[in-house]
């Protein structure tokens, strides 16, 4: 048991699984001698060496097709995309190609790979650094796609999506890197060490995909949340004294829908949150979801919290990024209806 | 011109748009086309560093001279069976695809494609590497699994998408896909296949593997920004792969100029990177064993990529879905001063006294009896328009590796509704 | 007034505007002297020259950026995607720069084009020639997706897509270019002609972007659709003889919010329709608004009909092809709860 | 080596990834770089064609000797006047880095980028095209915006998203973009531009217009598809545009031979595409200058695109983000053998008598009191820290050129937000 932030609990569960698979290789701009601008990979390259452990050119499509010919070989590729922002270039790869692999050769070509990439705003990076794009990926089928909240998971999480054997799309969420983010920019931020969710097991261990986990329990309405929305909701419930029942989802696709199904019809309440531009995001899933499902269980409409439709804004991030002033209100008005 | 923009001593722009040189009406020429003299060009040692390789692009590895002998420092000299061998593939795919495409205008499939006139490129290349390295194939390069004795039935089966389809009906005609004979699934989505094979062709390379891989790709397809990417890792990490470019000078309706042919050769693109680069008489069927056989030893001796232009004509219509007279010239494949292919090799065969008309006539019978016998096997297991893959459950399998919930609901609304139905 | 099919009425609509407009250029794969692979742009090639009507290399992210650039510089280009299948290449292009390019230069740099593509199956295209990706252009801001469901809107909508001084995405069921389907694939085809909708006046008129159509007048469920679905959506009602209106939505971003509240605050029931796969489709986002606005009238959970989470499948097509026999039972599912 | 794999008489594959010279610790050796005399290189006439480029982009264009001397076929004969102009806005852009870098390590932004030893490429290309030639830049740029007089002001307003920002504060610090100076909107997608650059100078030929395009690019980013897309279309369609690409060397901790700088040049990408390409002294503000003039007239005569490498090294840290001494040695910048771009043109200024060390004293002190008062004048403005932009309304604006009732509500939302805080 280590305290571990988030980039190290990552660090870790690339070391933890190159040690045991020597089929497990990592790949992406600036991941190899320098360690990722992140610096999740640090390290990597000097204990695995430059042929498991190398910077590609920057071209994002290429690092995803790369990926796929790796995995077709055989291999475990682990690709980072700098920014979530980038993803884009690689786009047709991820969904045309790795989505549909195991599909059209009649599940003779599974392409185990994990494309992980840091992604969320809250750090000023303007609409090319924070962007969420993470309902893209849910849309189309073969891709299962995972964003951890917290150190603990983020290891186990990352573990899993390496074992797994379809394409994982593994979204981290910057802002909460060195520590949890409750979305009151304007308060000093708390380092991971100080956070249960620090205690990070040495060694295997994993997180299912598939599974969300319940981060606060309560009777009055669910929240469903995701990244570093979990932290929000948990300090907006605490504020404003309501006794929300807060999922962290984990993985959107395939999403837990026992937790969401369970949680709500006790709750009889729903509000959604996520960062992402609101218009048909992951929101939207959920929010039709929990309708079609506990229809007669729900006494006040699905509440939507979200990022706004516009580019994400550098000067006025504050305005745009979904926090307890909009959560807040969001919740009481869930448990006015 | 347009007045606000004008300005004193600058001249007018206009945009150029090439033109192909006949369009249908015009009496096509090809007697621009540059053809060096067959063993004309030189031999690089497989050693030699791919600058050596900068002046070979914009001229032709010819073998086969006009007489059908095989000549200059590129004769593989292969011997008589492998020879053989290579003429009664090529054979093959051709009677192949002339069956195929008259089940579709029977209506027994939606679609078909076929590589007439571009058989050798395939078919000279599967014997010139082992049989254990792979292929990142387009939909032109039937004859890599003809070489390597896939069955006729399976293929046929595939195209219509029936019970016996091994894709289970999911993918459009023609899209195989077989793990066992190194063929990786060809995708719709044009040249996603040449960076996917450089990332197969590293992970040979980190294994410390010897296989090499071989990705194909058409002059149309090099536009794409897959191909760029591909030739960059290829060259950046000395991946073991050749990258061919089967130049056949349409793509669907738009000729080569499109795609930047008049400029330059498209063997000439590794000389901008760095890369070693050939280019190919796509229908001497020598050339090309002999050219692919350079290129796998380069990349197997750790020496890297080769990317190698195959010169050719694409002598039928794009597909099934296409009509070439609406754009080009009738019957301009005839006259493609290179030949054909298959004609070619047999003139060659006949030239060292290895067969003859009977032997040649013989073997086209036997090849049309053995392909009409494997379509009605094929047909007995139904076609797209009667008997086609149905299996409902398998709908939903192999998206993921096993099932989320999500996937089993929607198979129980399908199986509802077809109970309905 | 022209009895026209749906490529004719296409096809119509560029010869008007390129007749009125000299900077309307167009472009894409085989649409010059072939007139493209579905003949939208026979002739023009012909009639307006080769620097205004020109075939393009094959690599769609080309052909998105060069647009942009023209249409940076004061051209109103109409780019064709051959098929919507292949419009991936092009993403990075048209979600982060046509986009936002007129809101990261406040206004400076608006971009005015218009990215035509066929899409949509039931003309066993398998799994590249058959999608339905609006979705993924709904999700990101500056971009409005139309998609006409008949010959007369699809040239008014094409008119006011090429007039509109954003970049507008335009999708062209191709299943219903010669004719209405109503998803029936085991019954003779009819062609436009006998389709009133066929009814194509000369000359240039527009159909405003962001308002729906009522396809259908109804009281007891309204059944919002797009495209090809429209016209499943309507033999449907005739064939369960269930009183349904019928909203054509013709725009998906901005959707015609008005109309959708209107209707189904009157019939308090909704049943939403399209062809791509479920999960984050379009539906998602319809249902979301449904229930969000219309809660309070709501009789019964909004009801997703589409296409599975799955590949389009070839030979299976039409059991993937969400026809009456998937929506009659939703609707009477719908009326029942 | 793994055991499955082994084959006889087959060797073990290994994969190549190429790596820098030096890493930290290491002693910078920068002598294996060749640096051919300055006026050694041949000038094709304006009208040759692009082939006649092909040996040129191995070499270098350089106009500036050891003494400062400008000399061979290369040298653009600029009178004094334009040389000082030159001169000073690559001193302007020097000190307004220095500046703007102080100013985010004082928290008065998030995010600064600069250029330092690259100068010369944007202020001598700017002042080589004429003022309505339109430049899609990088972000290592600036030089353009202050070679066409853009204000500082605005500038430092942009950096600091401040209520002067013209960009009101939606974009990241140096994003500039303005349409009247000519300078296309900075993408934080690399690459993306240069494809844009094609599509506009497409449109000007179109138009039967005069006005030509400019793209600028990094080595590292010609590895995205955009670049091959550009290059091919450029080519294809014969665009008036010069696309720059601007060798470094480095891309952030990536040096440029993962991008396949160890394999070629990066103007050899020019012979791969069949159009005319040269290679540049970077740190020569006459060479780019040359280069850049000879390209525009080529394109201004309808004969189509050239792609530029400018030669160059990446002195500063990649960014305010960035520290490059954790993946390269320090202080390589001073060791670059081109020299730096600012003193290599007062050398010759000096030379030549048209500029002496007072003059030069003073400029600078002048160019830091301007720079200074710019300062003074848009922090009054506010800083991202203190007075960033505010105006909730027009976060909502822009997104279409009106605003559909999605955004209204929005706008409410946000507005009724910002009342509840
Ligand atoms: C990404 C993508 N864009 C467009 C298409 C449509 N398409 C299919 S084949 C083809 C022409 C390809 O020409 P070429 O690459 O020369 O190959 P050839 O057909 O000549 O063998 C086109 C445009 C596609 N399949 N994928
Ligand atoms: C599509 C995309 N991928 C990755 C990045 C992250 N990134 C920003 S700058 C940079 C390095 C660029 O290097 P180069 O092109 O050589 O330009 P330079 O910084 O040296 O001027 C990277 C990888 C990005 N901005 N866009
Ligand atoms: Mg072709
Ligand atoms: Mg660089």
């Amino acid at each position: 048991m280590t305290v571990r932030n988030m980039i190290e609990a990552l660090n870790d569960a690339h070391d933890v699984m190159m040690e045991r698979d020597g089929d497990i290789v990592v790949l992406g701009e600036d991941v190899g001698y320098f360690g990722g601008v992140f610096r999740v990979t640090a390290g990597l390259q000097k204990k695995y060496g430059t042929s498991r452990v190398f910077d590609a050119p920057i071209a994002e499509l290429g690092i995803v097709a790369t990926a796929i010919g790796m995995a077709a070989y055989g291999l475990r590729p682990v690709a980072e995309i700098q920014f979530a922002d980038y993803i884009y270039p690689g786009f047709d790869q991820i969904i045309s190609e790795a989505g549909r692999m195991r599909y059209r050769t009649a599940g003779e070509w599974p392409l185990p790979m994990v494309i992980r990439t840091p992604y969320g705003g809250g750090i000023f990076g303007g609409q090319t650094h924070s962007q969420s794009p993470e309902a893209f990926f849910a849309h189309m089928p073969g891709i299962k796609t995972v964003i951890p909240s917290n150190p603990y998971d983020a290891k186990g999480l990352l573990i899993a999506a390496i074992e797994d054997n379809d394409p994982v799309l593994f979204f981290e969420p910057k802002r909460i890197y060195n520590g949890p983010f409750e979305g009151y920019h304007d308060r000093p931020v708390t380092p991971w060490a100080k956070h249960p969710a620090a205690e990070v097991p040495d060694g295997h261990y994993s997180v299912p995909i598939g599974k969300a986990a319940i981060a606060r329990e309560g009777e009055a309405v669910t929240i469903l949340a995701y990244g570093t929305m979990v932290h929000v909701a948990l300090a907006t419930a605490e504020a404003e004294g309501i006794d929300a029942e807060v999922i962290d989802l984990r993985t959107i696709v395939p999403v837990d829908i026992e937790a969401i199904e369970a949680s709500v019809k006790k709750t009889g309440r729903c509000v959604v949150i996520h960062e992402a531009t609101r218009t048909a995001g992951f929101g939207a899933e959920l929010a039709a979801l929990v309708q079609e499902r506990c229809f007669y269980h729900l006494e006040a409409p699905v509440i939507r919290v979200t990022g706004y439709d516009v580019p994400y804004p550098h000067s006025m991030e504050w305005t745009y990024f979904p926090g307890p002033a909009r959560l807040g209100p969001a919740l009481r008005k869930a448990l006015e209806d | 011109m347009n007045k606000e923009t004008e300005r004193p001593n600058r001249p007018a722009l206009s945009l150029h748009v090439p033109e192909p040189d006949a369009r249908p009406g015009d009496e096509i020429d090809f007697s621009h086309i540059e053809i060096p003299a067959a063993g004309s060009l030189r031999r690089p040692d497989v050693a030699a560093p791919a600058s050596d390789t900068r002046e070979l692009v914009y001229s032709l590895v010819r073998v086969l001279d006009h007489d059908g002998a095989a000549v200059g420092p590129w004769d593989p000299r292969l011997d008589p069976d492998t020879l053989r061998r290579m003429l009664r593939d090529m054979m093959l795919v051709r009677v192949y695809d002339d069956r195929m495409y008259r089940a579709q205008r029977q209506g027994k499939t939606s679609f078909y494609m076929k590589c007439t006139g571009e058989e050798a490129i395939a078919v000279a290349a599967a014997h010139a590497m082992d049989r254990d390295d792979i292929f990142f194939p387009t939909y032109r390069q039937q004859g890599l699994l003809v070489a390597r004795d896939y069955p006729l039935v399976k293929m046929m089966c595939q195209v219509y998408s029936n019970k016996g389809d091994p894709l289970k009906g999911r993918q459009l005609p023609i899209m195989y896909s077989d793990r066992g004979h190194g063929f990786f699934s060809i995708s719709g989505n044009l040249a996603t296949q040449v960076p996917q094979a450089v990332g197969w062709a590293m992970a040979s390379a980190i294994k410390g593997d010897s296989r090499i891989a071989a990705a194909w790709i058409g002059d149309g397809a090099t536009a794409e920004g897959d191909f760029h990417n591909a030739v960059t890792f290829a060259g950046v990490y000395r991946a073991p792969v050749i990258l061919n470019v089967v130049n056949n000078q349409w793509a669907i309706s738009t000729f080569s100029g499109i795609a930047g042919g008049n400029l330059t050769t498209f063997a000439a693109r590794a000389v901008g990177y760095g890369i070693a680069g050939l280019r190919v008489d796509g229908n001497d069927a020598l050339a090309v064993y002999a050219a692919t056989a350079w290129a796998a030893d380069r990349a197997r001796s750790n020496l890297g990529p080769t990317l190698i232009e195959h010169f050719t004509y694409r002598v039928e219509g794009h597909s099934t879905s296409d009509d070439p007279t609406a754009y080009r010239p009738q019957g301009a494949g005839a006259k493609w001063p290179l030949g054909d292919p298959v004609e070619r090799l047999r003139r060659h065969l006949v030239s060292i006294g290895e067969w003859d008309d009977e032997r040649h006539q013989a073997q086209q019978e036997a090849l049309a009896a053995e392909v009409r016998a494997a379509q009605r096997e094929a047909e007995a297991q139904g076609t797209l328009g009667s008997g086609h893959y149905e299996d409902i459950g398998s709908l939903f399998e192999d998206v993921f590796e096993d099932q989320p919930w999500h996937l089993r609901e929607q198979r129980d609304e399908a199986l509802a509704e077809a109970r309905r139905k």
